[in-house]
């Protein structure tokens, strides 16, 4: 598998890319200094406004708007000094290939010169802002959010660190992604496609009925909202492996969100979403159609899910025919249902009927182009 | 046969406004153990200001409250003045007969106004305690007289039960009450804090106040300056009504329309006399007393269209913003204090007003204060104290257009969360004439033009407070943000080095040039 | 040389209660551009009740509201009534003189008290339009008399300025008022509003209304009973005040203290009258114009101190539970209805009064009905009527006894949320001498045996609606557990059976059994 | 291993067990029917009056006081009746060998005669009973809730039907206890003790800095509030593979409880604690000592920290010198801190300093038998 070996390479060099760029903006504040110019930093803005979905790429992107970070701005000094703590902390870092989370981070600074943040939340605004600067992933610059990644069963077998892993070998719950999964090498991979489910309850359920032999594929438990690692492994495998990507969710506009956030990123992470972004990975969860094939049980839209819907419908990401007919019919039914309303028609009713009628429907679409 | 008619009015008869509100005391505040006690204070003080003032002394007022013993709701209300005393044959009327005085009949502010204060004290004393009220009075002319003054309620008459004559060289009017089923407390609503909101109101008032227990409390004048002597004042043209019209021309000695005109409005002259006249279709020769009701109703609306000066202020007796300020001051001992008086305007009936706000903020401003052993509520938030002619206005909040239009206010526009805040807030109208909601005189009607302008002091006197609280956070934020790049540039030099893996710069030029700019940048 | 205060005293006179009142008229309720149309509403539609109801006959009454075209703030109101009608000679003392009238001397009650009211709504009309009021009117002797009455504020007199006879045979009052400077509004302080709650609380009363754009609502009466005629009725002890007693003895004829106390007291025998003059140690053949200030306090102390029967009911009437319940099932059309009136209590001053009190529930009971559209208030929740001798309250809702008494009601332990329960609650308030705070008439002075009375009232309707909501709620319960036996036994031995894997028992004896042993269980 | 065998066998035998009860249970009612006599099931009261801390296991568990479900009142009819539709589903699941979820039970319920359950709250409380009624854990019965247990990492490995699985040789992320650890085998433990952390972020600084080699340990990341497959492993790494276990939590009210709850057990799941309650396992977590002696960065307790920690006080579990002058020292303080507070000293310090202090404090302690 060359294409992968090469794909391996470029992962690999993220982390010496990101050290290069902290030691090259180091080095362009000591020559600010020198020349008595107060250093700056150019970092694109994450507001609102400067988000915009990019047509080409069918994800969220930041727009062309920038912000300037003086050290020479009595509102911004404190934290441009801030940034440069935090940039030379990451740079050990990597030096030293250790990981730290945010969290550890966030106290790390107890011991800085320029003293400890206010909280977390400042110190995650400093890490975003040098995420967006370079272009980099946090995970690239050593730092790692506190969660593991989703659970993984099939056919494939990774690298971690020459410790080779089976995904079929790893237990019943599967292997877990971990946050550090760029690090990680795909060793081989037998499965046609990866079906990632939203619950659980659903992944054990798959894995019980043998989902994964059945369909060729990989099962990924998502956990509900799917976390970086996650997305970044999804991402990895459509592109690395050429797997397609089929999301399995709830019926209900959390599921949605969950299933179009994996697809064509978030608006919140703008900045980064080149590297997390699967738009080629397709829903494959309970429709408002299932709703009415199915007579699924289901529960009654609240007031907050009507608003989100209004949403989703005004929403760049869900401008497609079948979207918008799908959350137009879920608001006219009222009605929203779980995946594992299937079980109405027995445990194993989802992996028998539903799944195969499901991908078939997608992936002759898919053949045939659509 | 008699009809109905003549069986059932066999019964119709008149009756004496005595009689009237001897039954309806409520109406002139007598109900309540509490109030009726302050609402005695209230008549008395009030008229003993007004008739200092009148008599051009500053006033100087005694006010003593004593118990009887083992009667805990039996007082004896003592409340004397150094006004120009009262002669005697005065006596029997003014403290006996309702409705009739020296104010009623002339539009003059004074606090009193109906001519039923004074009597309805003596006949609420006389109703619960059956005694006399006793009188003692001189006008400086070296007799000194003591007289028991009763009601005949049937027939709205005062009758001296007793009369004393001493010689002494003494001026001025001591009135003693006796009075029962009243009760004494220092409560929000008791005599103690109607005395101390008439001290912040009147600055050039000196308060001597014995309480039931026998506390002495001296409220100090703050100046010595008399307030000018009140003067009667002719109508205003504007928002005057026909019947007003009317009835001024009834009484007029002027022989023709243009000459009654300007003699008996204020800010009419002849010139505009005529042209009102012509306006209105109105022969300028016609005699008053002649004048029909559309005449007059065209009058009326022919002065909306003509330009006259504002109505004159010369009747009317603000405190000033400064001695509102003083007054506030002494008080409260504030951190920051505002006060302003509004132009005069008039209201329907052309009666001028003014309006005159002021506000106190921290120190003991506001409900939460040292005061609360005082008043005995727990509560928090912001003080409104309402004033008429400076006299303080207790009872009767809710329907009163001074708490309507300083609640119509959006207080966080100004910086300001109500519930929380150290700040009180004055207001005190000032008028000939105040728009009372009832007798009792403790709150004001919701005249629109009288709540529009209240509503507007009471948000400019806001604004500058507001103006206050940003400069504060200003000077604050000036304070915290000093030095900031004095710590942290240092930082960012030896981190920069750190990273680029170089000696560590001279910082010294850049945060000298930094320190000079960003300075520059905030003063412009 | 002149003393200040001979100067000064120079201006003191007397004044007529007419000019008090001119000047005064937001006392009267003459305040705002809905509130003086109602007002004049009211003081009609109450003399008229109140006139009908002491000749006799139910009463039929007529209102006509009238707009001048093109002119949106002039109207001419018109009430008429099917009462006694008045003599000639009466009129111009009845229409234009204040403290006049047959009601105002004697302890009866009627809705009216004070001979203020009708003079008041011809002085208001008087000054805003200039015109006179006419009054037609007719004893029933054939003579129909048309009058026009206008008021001399100075002299406190009516004038009649036009008069015309005309024969027929035609009996009672009618009253039309020319009046500028008001609104027309059918908001709930408007005439519809208050007429529709005069309906509820007068199931008696027939009254045709013509609004001024020609809409003609007629609220038929629910009874043809005529409620019998209050009659005068003598002060009772308890809670009389020294000073009442003096002014009795002093207009008695009784010649010594215990006929006096028996002949001008209620519910005071002979023996009892010797009782308390031993009591108080004042001698029983004393002349009572001779009795002091402190024997009329032992003695009112003494009647403390005896056994007294209840004051009488005679003078007083209430509307009576059953009028009250059809009044609200007529107008609101609830699921639920229950009135109660409270036994005689007095308050101070020996005047004794009545609470009645209804509670509505479902319809259109509560503020959220299809009345929205009528009274144009978005509200939802509790709706409270207040009333005082049938006649409807309807500004100063704060102030008043009744909303005071209904708020300190926790309403959840009812069963109730305030805030959205389709409620309606009415109280009423009967007394010869109802203590208002205000000679608007619009709010009761809070009394505190007048507000625990209300209080209890309101708590013993609300004890009912709360036994009426259980009630509810337990038959629903029982319909709901009916057949769940029929329904869950079978599923039990199906599944038990599959559990076990042997064949299904036969359910019915077990189903037969329980059914019966589970409704013993329920019964006891 | 032969104690360990004993007890594999004996865990496999749980599920026999609990067919043999069903069955029973079933034969029973369909006796009480034919001789016309309501059926009855008697279950243990689970309310909190009956809920009593015993002393001697160290754990709650229920006190003597039952309740009484018959089909003979108009009242418990209908839940009669779905306790015995949900006893013949699980009857079902353990005669295929299968799992399902709570959730797909409740909707599965959809297609009953007794109709749906009105939520998901009212078919838990059912299972609640089954368990009570019979002492089985729901996992027994086939039913497992939807979250997987902590991860593992260190020197085990086990046997997951047939699949051999080595805890250091399962990624980073180490190795996931499923719901389903009853059916796990314990092949080969080389660790000697249990360090299990609440945090997923203490639990990769553990794993990164090769903590469980230098303890000798198998590291747990308990994402918090122990999952109830975390607990059962816990108890069975501590009885079968007689590994002592330490608990490492954040030193603040909930630490203290999640860390409780292994030990001791909690109030609601009293009817079973006798196979989730750890009562040997050693708090060594943060505690206000620590706080005091590592000057850790704080934050301040709340109101409802204060609260909880004088509720703690009270609390029988909670009532030994230990705990008593750490909670009073706490209030005391007013501070609490996290595990990841320790980073202010540097990522590695909790590993190379801290850790080896409290584990010789503790062991020596055991050790003194104290």
């Amino acid at each position: 598998m060359p294409k992968k070996k090469v794909k391996m390479a470029r992962e690999r060099g993220h982390r010496q890319k990101a050290s290069r760029k902290l030691t090259e903006m180091g080095q362009d504040v000591v020559n600010d200094i020198k020349n008595v110019c107060p250093p700056k930093l150019k970092i694109p803005s994450r507001s609102t406004s400067n988000i915009i979905y990019d047509e080409v790429h069918r994800y969220f992107v930041l727009g062309p708007r920038w912000g300037v970070r003086s050290a020479g701005s009595m509102k911004q000094v404190k934290k441009f000094a801030q940034l440069l703590c935090t940039a030379d902390f990451a740079k050990e870092l990597i030096k030293q290939g250790k990981f730290a989370t945010l969290r550890e981070m966030y106290y790390t600074a107890e011991g800085w010169e320029v003293g400890p943040f206010y909280d977390q939340g400042e110190s995650d605004g400093i890490i975003e802002d040098l995420e967006a600067a370079f272009g980099l992933k946090r995970e690239d610059l050593g730092l790692t959010p506190e969660e593991d990644g989703a659970a993984v069963y099939g056919k494939l077998v990774v690298n971690e660190d020459g410790v080779v892993i089976d995904a079929t070998k790893a237990g019943r719950a599967g292997y877990t992604i971990p946050p550090t999964i760029d690090d990680v090498e795909f060793l081989k991979c037998k499965a046609k496609r990866v079906i990632a489910v939203e619950t659980m309850g659903m992944y054990h359920r798959l894995v019980q009925e043998q989902a994964w032999k059945k369909f060729d594929s990989l099962i990924v438990g998502l956990k509900g909202q799917a976390a970086r690692a996650t997305r970044r492994f999804l991402k990895r495998a459509n592109e690395e492996l050429g797997l397609p990507v089929y999301l399995n969710c709830d019926g209900d506009p959390f599921g949605f969100h969950i299933a179009m956030v994996i697809i064509s990123g978030s608006a919140k992470l703008a900045y980064i979403n080149h590297e997390l972004a699967v738009p080629d990975a397709k829903y494959l969860g309970v429709t408002a159609s299932d709703i009415v094939n199915y007579k699924l049980p289901t529960d009654k839209l609240r007031e907050l899910d009507i608003a989100r819907l209004k949403q989703l419908q005004k929403d760049p990401r869900y401008n497609t025919k079948f979207w918008q007919s799908e959350i137009k019919k879920m608001l006219e039914l009222g009605r929203k249902a779980e995946q594992q309303a299937f079980a109405k028609y027995g445990l194993a009713y989802v992996v028998k009927e539903y799944m195969p009628a499901k991908l078939k429907e997608v992936e002759e679409q898919e053949f045939l182009g659509r | 046969m008699k009809t109905m008619a003549e069986e059932l009015f066999k019964e119709f008869r008149e009756h004496s406004v005595s009689e009237f509100f001897r039954k309806n005391a409520a109406m002139l505040g007598y109900t309540g153990k509490i109030r009726s006690l302050t609402t005695i204070i209230h008549e008395g003080v009030t008229n003993a200001i007004d008739a200092a003032e009148e008599t051009g002394v500053l006033p100087k007022i005694v006010v003593i409250i004593k118990r009887f013993d083992e009667e805990p709701e039996h007082f004896r209300v003592i409340i004397e003045d150094n006004a120009s005393g009262i002669p005697e044959e005065f006596i029997p009327n003014v403290f006996g007969k309702m409705l009739a005085g020296t104010k009623l009949h002339r539009y003059m502010q004074s606090r009193g106004q109906q001519g039923i204060g004074v009597s309805g004290s003596v006949m609420f004393g006389q109703i619960t305690s059956g005694k006399p009220a006793t009188v003692i009075t001189s006008t400086g002319n070296g007799d000194i007289i003591r007289a028991d003054v009763m009601i005949d309620v049937d027939r709205n008459e005062g009758k001296i039960t007793n009369v004393e004559k001493h010689k002494g060289k003494w001026r001025g009017t001591r009135v003693e009450v006796e009075v029962k089923d009243v009760t004494y407390m220092r409560s929000r609503y008791g005599p103690f804090n109607y005395l101390r909101m008439t001290a912040i109101a009147n600055p050039h008032v000196h308060i001597t106040f014995v309480e039931p227990d026998g506390t002495l409390t001296i409220l100090e004048s703050a100046t010595d300056k008399v307030p000018e002597r009140p003067k009667p004042m002719p109508l205003h043209p504007w928002g005057i009504m026909s019947d007003d019209l009317l009835i001024l021309a009834k009484h007029t000695k002027s022989r023709n329309v243009v000459s009654f005109l300007s003699a008996e409005l204020s800010r009419v002259s002849k010139r505009k006399a005529e042209e009102v006249c012509k306006l209105a279709s109105v022969p300028p020769k016609k005699k008053p007393s002649e004048l029909t009701w559309e005449e007059a109703e065209r009058i009326v609306s022919a002065f909306k269209q003509v330009k006259l000066y504002a109505p004159p202020t010369s009747g009317l007796r603000p405190i000033g913003a400064a001695d509102i300020e003083s007054g506030m001051r002494q008080i409260l001992n504030p951190e920051f204090v505002y006060a302003i008086n509004r132009p005069p305007k008039v209201y329907r009936g052309g009666l001028p007003f003014i309006v005159e706000a002021g506000i106190a903020y921290g120190g003991s401003a506001g409900k939460t204060t040292d005061r609360k052993n005082e008043n005995e509520e727990g509560e928090a938030g912001m003080e409104l104290i309402r004033f008429a002619n400076r006299a303080p206005l207790i009872f009767d909040q809710g329907g009163c257009a001074i708490t309507t239009a300083m609640r119509n206010i959006d207080w966080r526009r100004y910086g300001v969360d109500p519930a929380a805040a150290q700040l009180t807030l004055f207001v005190n109208v000032a008028s000939a004439y105040v728009p009372y909601t009832s007798a009792g005189k403790q709150s004001i009607a919701d005249e629109p033009e009288v709540l529009d302008e209240i509503r507007t002091a009471i948000m400019e006197v806001a604004r500058e407070l507001r103006k206050f609280l940003y400069r504060k956070i200003k000077i604050k934020e000036r304070q915290e943000r000093a030095g900031v790049f004095e710590q942290h540039l240092p930082i960012i030099a030896k981190k920069a080095a750190s990273l680029a893996n170089v000696k560590e710069p001279d910082i010294k030029p850049l945060l000298k040039k930094v320190s000079g700019v960003d300075n520059a940048e905030e003063e412009s």
